[in-house]
């Protein structure tokens, strides 16, 4: 098969890390290829370089047998380069049409945006290539799933020829991610290249042709994916072996923790997005909230943690009402909460690893006596967390920013975990977290279940949702649609009930399958 | 602009010229021309102010031009600058340091108690030191004269006034033209406006503009202002309108002929002039001096004549007299 | 860990390279600037320098210059930090002096131990109830600070205009309240200089919000906030609070700079007393990085520019104005410093190359 | 007389226009150098340069006009300025902001020396005519908020004009280079302000005083907030600034008594409640004061 781009020996460091060290890398036409690596391996980096946003320290971009360089994404774009950041690179007060056209605009007597052939063009694309999207709508007001969609138009529409995606289906539900595989395999029949950053190794193995492993900013190697296995990748990642799926002991329920009596609330834009939802979670048992993103699960989240105002009902957490109490006082009753965006709720990018780790319990001892704060205590916090975590950075006092996006998570996960709580709120813990990292916090939340914590689990994660879970609450349009028990619950059968088909119906609909 | 005020008196002028030049000649034979030192500093803003820092300086070239001096400027910018300005003249062993507008008072307070062998001379305030010669005004006794002639001459009883600041200077100004117009027209009404709160009232003129066009609409048809430049504001919305404005400070009467019905005028000029030549003349004396329409410190000038009528001329001038004479108090702060 | 140190240092020693870097190159605009409208530069600049730092007095009436802007710069780097941009120091300034004037006038049979501190405790409260309103109106309304402090400038400024011509003013012509009494004047302890112990006062501020800022709880929560005020919220820190408070603070250094200026150099209020120091406090407060540290250095420089330009002007035939245009200069070239690291860069390829 | 009347009548109407001329022509120009991700604190700055130029032009050329256009030029050339040093070398965008500021006092004042041989204030010059009460300026402000509104919305330049100051990094991802856009929204405000100058010195005078913006690119830049950085927004609330402004002049005519700084507090008063009742949160431009460099 014709190879098309070739990088070969890129260096490029950062204060403190190399991270790329003599990458090599080849992409061929019509293939997806899947690059993986444990978090901070470098793939965001490599694909930085090639896209033009980072300048290489070393190394050559060898493009149709040239040697070229890309000093900036209008090269890149120029030589059909196209890249989906895992971050969004959207504009939020824009709708979906002018997001994509961005930069190369239709006009109208050479000086207006011709939005209507605009808007025009994008369905004919979306309907071309099978990614649905309102041409119209406003980035803030679509799903993350429609946003990446987007992101995916908008270099299909600059006719890119090889497309990197960074890690695109951390934010998918299951549905979106066998879309987005539909849609990367007529890609690949059209003749296009594919760049497919994941953690995920069932994805690699589904969809790519071949895989390249990084790990500590070198290539460990490219293997056709017909040859290997998601175990075989999975060690070469991590250089060791990974369990795949955790083990969970049979529980020992406790008293009830957590209770919610008919809750509802609305969401940002004032519109109900809590219905009465009624819950109870117990000690030592992990309950798993299902669900299509944006159907309350977030708001739910929020008035449990005394980040927004429930319209009525009645939260109590052991016997103590805790409905519209300030997250402080929440947070004093012993509970923890792992936001589902850690760069926007969880974590403050500008403060460095320790002030980061602290970030909740920081104005009492150990960390602040009289209001004063106690340095030693505060870094010996991080050096503690740091090492039981395993989170890489170059130091306690490096700034949060220049993490990889998976240490930025461990910081925190080691956050909340690492104290005494009673009820743990966590959502998405995992997203975007490589597998070794993943298993080692299914381990510690397990650990806490165990220990008699009541744990409230979001993710958009159906797997993990169904490895963890004692129970299963299935969301959908601010409902609980039902719950199901750990032991009946199957994955089809969730993802019906995800859709607002009631348990029984699911159920009945499963049978007569 | 700055326009060589035509001094009131042409006598004047030419007798002071002939004195002058005798001093000279007095001067040449006791030592050879060692010119006298002479150092000013403005009030804040400097010159260009159309108002006592732009008359400071006509009196100084006139000194510059006709006796035997040298001359150093400084502009303060800060309040706070005005201690170091004067201290800076004194220590450089200036002759005679003059200080313009009232904020430099309490600096000079100070500075002429560090150098008592100095010899200062402040405008528009009254310092009570042994070395230092204060030179006031009683501009509500020249505003009262052209309040009288905006009484007179306005046919829709509304006249107007727009000071800068809301400050007792220039509330001095009001107090007079008010008075001057019920004495001779007691059933006019003044509008009275300021342009700013803050030092930015004198140096408006767009702002004091469309504060004249509201006096205007509101039926004024003589307006008065002591307001710098935005003065010039005042008086470009009269021409617009076609009602008389009344100048200020110096004789404004160039900016708009037709306009400017007339001015009031302050003599800084005269009283900077007066007080250098006292030092030239070794006879400087460090008390309060008055410049009051006795004195013709103030007054009413301009091309009157060519707008109103003998009459009222007439009027104006036995108001002037009665001033002098002391059958007229005009009052120094507004009812 | 000494590594770190040492990088530290380093890092401390390019921060403080730039500056001193930047301020050449723009004195050296000026030389061209002096040349081309035909001005001697050696004079001028002999003269700045002695303006500035020329004499035992000289340098204490820069740091008289600079005492306030101590005071405004932090006040502005102190809601910065909390994410907030107070465009209104001067008017809190002004509201905090007249509050100083009034309260060092007319709380009469007090030793100065007290009155002092109570005077300053008066401009701080005026002034920091003055910020807190804008604080407020952001926490409960989320209206734009910008927007409100702007306006409350003009509002303050005509207040306190109000107050010293109609309701304290001094009899006389002169616009400003009376001598305040003499247990409320701040100490001058150099003879010919208006520098009091104000400057002291300032280097205190100057530490404490060091303190609070990096040492303290309430500067973790309220850099927090400024940094990220979703993730603060979700960590329990009460982000509306932390607004308010951190306008309040700003306003009080405010206040207390207005105070300075009546109590140490004026001794009573007088109307435009203030040639902008509240939007001077800006730049020095950006320039200096907000950190107190740097904020120190960015007033004195500023100061030392005021003062140095003005003997400039006084003493050569350099008008003020083009004083003030070497000033702006300055603060260009200071805060652009990439230009200096280019012109570093270039010597250090240079030197490479030899 | 009816006292409503009286206050309310077509003099108000034309003082409030030419009173917030020059604030929704500088507002604009803030308004694309704030889109574009650049914080314009020199408002106040590059309209006394403008003031000042168009007077110069006016005095040496004659023609008004084309001192209108020389404002425009020169208030261009030190956007040029503002952008190089915050832009090209990364000052604080405020900081660069300031020292515009302290570079126009100066300069203008200095200028004022070396070309008119004067201090403080010019001679007369040639003004721009007066069209039905108005400078022909004024009309050009109905064109420059419909011209603005369809250049920020309907344009591409607008699009990239709105993505450069939210999040740069995606304009760049696009393919557009972020600093070229960054550049042009700091220059055009500068051509604004340049002309809110020249309609202060020229449009309404016919001359030049030190300091004669008094504080009215702060007001603008107030402004250009409270109408949300658009500029339909802005026109209103320059309007609304304009109107109360004249409203409180007329009240100080009336001689209610009140003391002529409560009256002068008015607009400024009036602003704030505004804000709070029925304008609300304005959300900022995401990237704005966030300097954008390439790795
Ligand atoms: N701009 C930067 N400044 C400093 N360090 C950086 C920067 N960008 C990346 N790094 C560091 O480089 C290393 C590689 O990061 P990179 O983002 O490429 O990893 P990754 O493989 O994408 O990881 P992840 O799976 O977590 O996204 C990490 O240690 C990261 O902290
Ligand atoms: N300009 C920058 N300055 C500092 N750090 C940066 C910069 N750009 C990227 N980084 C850091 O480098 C890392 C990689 O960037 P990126 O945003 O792609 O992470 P990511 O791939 O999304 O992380 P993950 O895949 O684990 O979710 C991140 O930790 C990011 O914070
Ligand atoms: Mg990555
Ligand atoms: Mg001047």
């Amino acid at each position: 098969m014709e190879q098309i781009l070739e990088m070969v020996n890129i260096v490029k460091t950062f204060p403190g890390v190399v991270a790329n060290n003599k990458v090599s890398f080849e992409v061929r036409k019509r293939e997806i290829h899947a690059l993986v690596g444990e978090n901070g391996a470098g793939k965001t980096t490599l694909m930085n370089i090639l896209y033009g946003l980072y300048k290489p320290d070393g190394g050559d971009i060898i493009i149709a047998g040239e040697k070229t360089s890309i000093d900036s994404p209008i090269v890149a774009i120029e030589k059909g380069i196209g890249l989906v950041a895992q971050h969004f690179m959207l504009i939020e007060p824009l709708t979906v049409a002018e997001n994509i056209i961005l930069g190369l605009e239709t006009r109208k007597n050479k000086i207006f945006t011709d939005m209507r052939k605009a808007n025009q063009k994008v369905k004919e694309l979306s309907e071309l290539y099978g990614l649905e999207v309102d041409p119209t709508a406003r980035i803030m007001d679509i799903s993350v799933g429609v946003q990446q969609r987007v992101e995916i138009l908008k270099i299909l529409y600059r006719e890119a020829q090889i497309l990197i995606l960074d890690e695109p289906t951390a934010v998918l539900t299951p549905q979106e991610t066998k879309e987005l595989y539909k849609v990367l395999f007529s890609l690949k029949e059209m003749g296009k290249s594919v760049v497919f950053i994941t953690h995920k190794l069932n994805e690699v193995m589904d969809i790519s042709d071949r895989v390249t492993v990084l790990r500590g900013g070198k290539a460990i190697g490219t293997v056709n994916t017909s040859e290997t296995d998601a175990t075989q990748l999975a060690s070469m990642m991590v250089g060791r072996e990974v369990l795949m799926r955790v083990k969970k002991e049979g529980k020992k329920l406790g008293e009830a923790v957590l209770e919610l009596r008919k809750v509802s609330a609305v969401d940002s834009r004032k519109l109900p997005a809590l219905k009465n939802v009624s819950l109870e979670i117990r000690a030592g048992e992990i309950l798993g909230i299902a669900g299509v993103q944006g159907n309350g699960q977030t708001e739910l989240v929020e008035v449990l943690t005394g980040l927004r105002k429930a319209t009525s009902g009645e939260v109590m957490l052991k016997g103590d009402s805790i409905i519209n109490k300030n997250s402080r006082s929440i947070r004093e009753l012993r509970v923890a909460h792992i936001p589902e965006d850690r760069n926007k709720r969880g974590l403050i990018l500008d403060y460095d690893v320790a002030d980061n780790l602290i970030l909740g319990p920081h104005y009492k001892p150990p960390f602040t006596y009289r209001g004063k704060r106690n340095l030693q205590n505060v870094w010996q916090n991080a050096r503690n967390l740091i090492a039981e975590f395993d989170i890489r950075t170059p130091s306690y006092d490096t700034k949060a920013e220049t993490l990889s996006g998976g240490n930025q998570q461990k910081i925190v996960v080691a956050r909340e975990l690492g104290g005494d709580i009673s009820l743990l709120v966590v959502s998405q813990p995992t997203r975007g977290l490589d597998i070794g990292t993943i298993e080692f916090i299914h381990k510690r939340i397990l650990e806490l279940r165990d220990k008699g914590v009541a744990i409230l689990l979001v993710s958009a994660e159906l797997t993990e949702i169904m490895s963890l879970s004692d129970r299963i609450a299935v969301m959908y349009d601010g409902n609980i649609v039902g719950i199901l028990q750990d032991e009946e619950a199957k994955e089809e059968q969730i993802g019906m009930m995800m859709t607002g088909i009631s348990k029984v119906d699911a159920l009945r609909g499963e049978e007569s399958d | 602009p700055k326009e060589d005020p035509e001094p009131v008196e042409e006598d004047a002028k030419v007798e002071e010229d002939a004195k002058v030049e005798e001093d000279a000649k007095v001067e040449e034979d006791a030592k050879v021309e060692e010119p006298i030192r002479i150092g000013i500093v403005y009030s804040v803003g400097g010159r260009g102010d159309l108002s006592f820092n732009d008359a400071a300086f006509v009196g100084l070239e006139r000194a510059a031009k006709e006796l035997n001096i040298e001359f150093t400027e400084i502009e303060p910018v800060e309040i706070a600058k005005m201690e170091t300005s004067q201290d800076f003249l004194a220590q450089e062993g200036y002759d005679l340091v003059i200080v313009v507008g009232f904020l430099q008072a309490d600096a000079l307070k100070v500075v002429s108690e560090r150098y008592p062998d100095t010899k200062f001379a402040i405008i528009d305030s009254v310092v009570d030191m042994p070395n230092v010669a204060s030179l006031v005004f009683k501009e509500h006794e020249g505003s009262f004269l052209v309040g009288a002639a905006a009484g007179l001459m306005t046919e829709s009883n509304i006249v107007g006034f727009m000071g800068g600041m809301d400050i007792p200077l220039i509330n001095k100004f009001q107090a007079g033209y008010e008075a001057g117009v019920a004495h001779v027209n007691p059933d006019a009404e003044v509008k009275v406006v300021h342009v700013a709160t803050d030092g930015s009232g004198f140096r408006d003129p767009a702002r004091g503009k469309e504060l004249t066009l509201i006096q205007i609409a509101d039926g004024a048809d003589v307006v008065y202002h002591a307001a710098g430049s935005s003065g010039l504001g005042l008086i470009e919305a009269a021409v617009e309108k076609g009602v008389f404005a009344i100048g200020v400070d110096a004789d404004q009467n160039h900016i708009a002929p037709e306009t400017v019905l007339a001015s009031m005028i302050k003599r800084v000029d005269v009283a900077v002039f007066e007080a250098i030549k006292t030092v030239v003349e070794d006879r400087f004396e460090a008390r309060v001096h008055v410049f009051g329409i006795a004195e013709d410190g103030v007054g009413i000038c301009g091309n009157l004549g060519e707008h109103a009528s003998d009459e009222v001329i007439a009027t104006i001038a036995d108001l002037k007299q009665k001033i002098i004479d002391g059958d007229i108090v005009v009052p120094d702060t507004p009812k | 860990m000494t590594n770190t140190r040492k990088g530290k240092c380093a890092k401390y020693f390019e921060v403080a390279l730039y500056p001193v870097i930047a301020t050449c190159l723009a004195l050296l605009v000026g030389v061209i600037i002096m040349l081309v409208t035909g001005h001697n530069p050696v004079d001028a600049y002999l003269a700045l320098f002695e303006g500035a730092f020329g004499s035992s007095v000289a340098i204490a009436e820069t740091l008289s210059r600079s005492t306030p802007l101590f005071l405004t710069g932090l006040a502005v780097a102190f809601a910065f930090k909390c994410g907030l941009f107070n465009i209104g120091v001067e008017g809190q300034l002004h509201v905090g002096a007249m509050a100083a004037a009034v309260v060092g006038c007319y709380l009469t049979g007090l030793p100065a131990i007290a009155h002092i501190p109570l005077t300053l405790l008066a401009a701080a409260v005026v002034a920091g109830i003055w910020a807190g309103v804008p604080g407020y109106l952001k926490a409960r309304f989320r209206t734009h600070e910008v927007i409100n402090t702007i306006m409350m400038n003009h509002i303050a400024i005509a207040l306190v205009s109000y107050l010293v011509v109609h309701v304290f003013r001094a009899p006389g012509v002169i616009p400003r309240t009376s001598t305040i009494l003499p247990s409320a004047q701040l100490y001058r302890f150099i003879e010919f200089s208006r520098l009091n112990i104000g400057l002291f006062m300032a280097m205190i501020a100057l530490y404490l919000i060091y303190y609070l800022l990096w040492k303290t709880n309430v500067g973790y929560e309220i850099r927090a906030v400024g940094h990220n005020d979703k993730a603060a919220e979700c960590a329990g820190i009460n982000v509306k609070r932390n607004i308010v408070m951190a306008m309040v603070i700003s306003g009080m250094l405010g206040g207390l700079a207005g105070a300075e200026r009546i109590m140490g150099l004026h001794l009573s209020f007088i109307q435009g007393f203030s040639p902008g120091y509240g939007f001077e406090g800006i730049a020095v407060a950006l320039l200096g990085r907000n950190h107190p540290l740097g904020i120190l250095f960015s007033a004195i420089l500023f100061g030392a520019l005021a003062n140095g330009g003005f003997r400039m002007s006084m003493a050569t035939a350099v008008p003020t104005d083009l004083a003030t245009v070497i000033q702006a200069v300055v603060v260009f070239f200071v805060a652009a410093e990439q230009l200096a690291k280019l012109f570093i860069k270039r010597r250090k390829k240079g030197r490479l190359a030899e | 007389m009816n006292l409503i009347e009286r206050i309310f009548d077509v003099t108000i109407v034309m003082v409030t226009i030419r009173m917030a001329t020059p604030l929704i022509i500088a507002g604009i120009g803030g308004m694309f150098s704030e889109r574009s991700g650049v914080i314009n604190i020199a408002l106040e700055g590059k309209m006394l340069f403008g003031a000042f130029s168009s007077v110069a032009i006016s005095y040496y050329t004659g023609n008004p006009w084309l001192g209108a256009a020389g404002a425009i030029l020169i208030g261009g050339l030190i956007g040029f300025l503002h952008a190089v040093v915050s832009i090209k070398f990364n000052a604080n965008q405020v900081v660069s902001g300031v020292a515009i500021n302290i570079l126009a006092i100066g300069l203008t004042a200095f200028l004022l020396e070396t070309f008119f041989h004067v201090s403080g204030t010019t001679p007369t010059v040639a003004k721009l005519p007066v069209w039905g009460g108005f400078s022909p300026i004024v009309y050009f402000v109905a064109v420059l908020v419909v011209f603005s509104h369809i250049t920020l919305f309907y344009t591409p330049f607008g699009l990239r004009l709105i993505a450069a100051g939210e999040h740069p990094k995606a304009l760049e991802t696009a393919g557009v280079n972020v600093i070229k856009i960054r550049y042009l929204g700091v220059i055009i405000s500068g051509c604004l302000a340049g002309l809110a100058g020249a309609q202060l010195s020229i449009g309404t005078m016919s001359l030049f005083v030190e300091g004669m913006t008094a504080g009215r690119g702060f007001i603008a830049l107030a402004a250009l907030i409270f109408g949300k950085w658009t500029p339909l927004g802005i026109l209103g609330s320059c309007l609304l600034f304009g109107f109360t402004d004249a409203l409180g002049m007329r009240l100080a005519g009336l001689g209610i008594g009140l003391p002529t700084q409560f009256i002068q507090m008015l607009p400024f008063v009036v602003t704030m409640i505004a804000l709070v009742s029925f304008v609300g949160r304005a959300r900022p431009p995401k990237a704005i004061g966030m300097s954008y460099q390439k790795e």
